[in-house]
């Protein structure tokens, strides 16, 4: 998809903040991810489900803010790795100030059904940004390419 | 996009297998199947996971909620699932630690709670 | 994917002009066309040609034109149609002075390897407008749900 | 996007097949392996089209051009197709009529260009 020394090809998706067109997402990020012949197929799972988290809270933030407005996904494949920046125009969150879970062994840990986008999130990308926007928040997933310093953050 | 939800009984057991992609969109019916199979009295369900191509936290979530239901009913929620990008997913959320998941439907009708890989 | 008197959906997708990325529009329109239980399968295949030919000939006159602009396929999931726009910042043309092909029993037909896409779309969607804009060209292709009149123009 | 382009011999004939996504991005390498058949001296050549799965106007043109080239040696080109949406693109352009379209690679092997449906 990219020629060395070459700027990154910007590829942009803008969706309705609806539950049914996070699968659309998922879609053109694993398209292009495929064919980028630096990641393995593993990774490229990873970065789609991190993708699909991120678009899925978008898209609750926009639900919870009641806005009307859409979510744009852009994706910039260049030499050293594919990034996908997911933006949205909801209420914003300072992801520092997320509760944590209790361990795993503590039978209350069933209380939590939720909150567990952002630790996934973390565990798939090799690097992820949530900065604050003027609308709302924008999340940048970057998934290196091997020799770029891969190791999972 | 369509999400397959049978429910076939076994040995004591009701077995569901999910088909296609559980995220924030397919999430809530997959739910609603849970909660039913609960109320008709099935307390003691096996999920069968090998159907599915996609699993996300929401459809951890429902995971989550359907074992939390199921204990306040002295019942049991039991995982099928082989496919290691699915089982990566319970792996980095901890969650393996939570669930009994088996490598087959006989597995888990034969082995109960006790064949949990992480127990 | 369309409740009844809900306004249309509208997803935008934008690509660098390069032939490797029509594949990704046709990726997106197949899906959200998919998705639209209105259309049959057969009519789905035919909107994915026509978004094909309607991509290639952007990207050529980006090409052609030398233009480092984007494409930009805006789809429309209405009540009564599946509506998708494929706007180029190209050279422009007049779609009425396009010269016609020699008949099929004429020996000099195989001198024409191109020429087909316009055609093609023609006879695949149920209506066609290309326009004009200040940069380039939009061509709006339409698929109309049955009972909204669907004979092919 | 890979595009599939295999080569055998049939009983005189080269019989390209042709695997994947015609299109723009693809096409030209379709085209260099068919110009590439001819100038090694194949000038009848079967194009097996069972499995492609798309088809565009910019592969309809390698065809084209690929029978003009091979009648200029007094050779020919057939095809093989039945997938009615990959039918259909010929029938709407009217290349139905200038190609001999074949059931399968037996069938053109028999037939040559008297085969051709719309003769
Ligand atoms: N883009 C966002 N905009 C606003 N709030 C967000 C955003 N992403 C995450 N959050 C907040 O962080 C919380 C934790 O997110 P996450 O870990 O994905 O779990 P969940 O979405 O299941 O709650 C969310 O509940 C939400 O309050
Ligand atoms: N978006 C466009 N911008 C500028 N010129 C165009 C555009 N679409 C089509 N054309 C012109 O119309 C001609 C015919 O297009 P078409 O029927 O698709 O065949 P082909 O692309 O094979 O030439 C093109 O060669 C080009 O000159």
């Amino acid at each position: 998809m990219t020629v060395p020394g070459e700027p990154a090809e910007v590829i942009e998706l803008e969706i309705p903040a609806r539950a049914e067109f996070v699968a659309l997402a998922r879609l053109v990020v694993s398209a292009l991810a495929s064919s980028d012949s630096n990641l393995a197929d593993e990774r490229i799972d990873d970065l789609k489900l991190a993708v699909s988290e991120a678009c899925t809270n978008a898209i609750e933030a926009h639900d919870a803010a009641g806005s009307e407005e859409r979510v744009l996904v852009r994706c910039k494949a260049g030499e050293d790795a594919l990034e996908v920046c997911v933006e949205d125009r909801g209420h914003g969150f300072d992801p520092g100030q997320l509760p944590n879970h209790p361990p795993v062994t503590d039978p209350d840990r069933l209380k939590f059904e939720r909150g567990l986008g952002i630790p996934l999130i973390r565990a798939l990308v090799d690097e992820v940004e949530f900065s604050p926007t003027d609308h709302g928040t924008s999340v940048r997933l970057v998934m290196r390419h091997p020799g770029n310093g891969t190791a999972a953050s | 996009m369509d999400l397959g939800l049978d429910v076939e009984e076994r040995d004591g057991y009701a077995v569901l297998s999910v088909r296609g992609e559980v995220d924030v969109y397919t999430a809530p019916r997959f739910r609603e199947r849970l909660i039913e199979l609960v109320s008709e009295g099935k307390h003691r369900i096996i999920v069968d996971l090998e159907g599915v191509d996609f699993l996300d936290s929401t459809g951890l979530g429902v995971l989550v909620g359907g074992l939390k239901r199921l204990r306040s009913h002295d019942g049991d929620l039991l995982l099928v699932c082989t496919q290691s990008r699915i089982l990566k997913v319970f792996e980095i959320t901890g969650l393996t630690k939570v669930f009994s998941i088996h490598d087959s439907v006989d597995a888990a009708v034969g082995g109960g709670s006790g064949g949990a890989p992480g127990q």
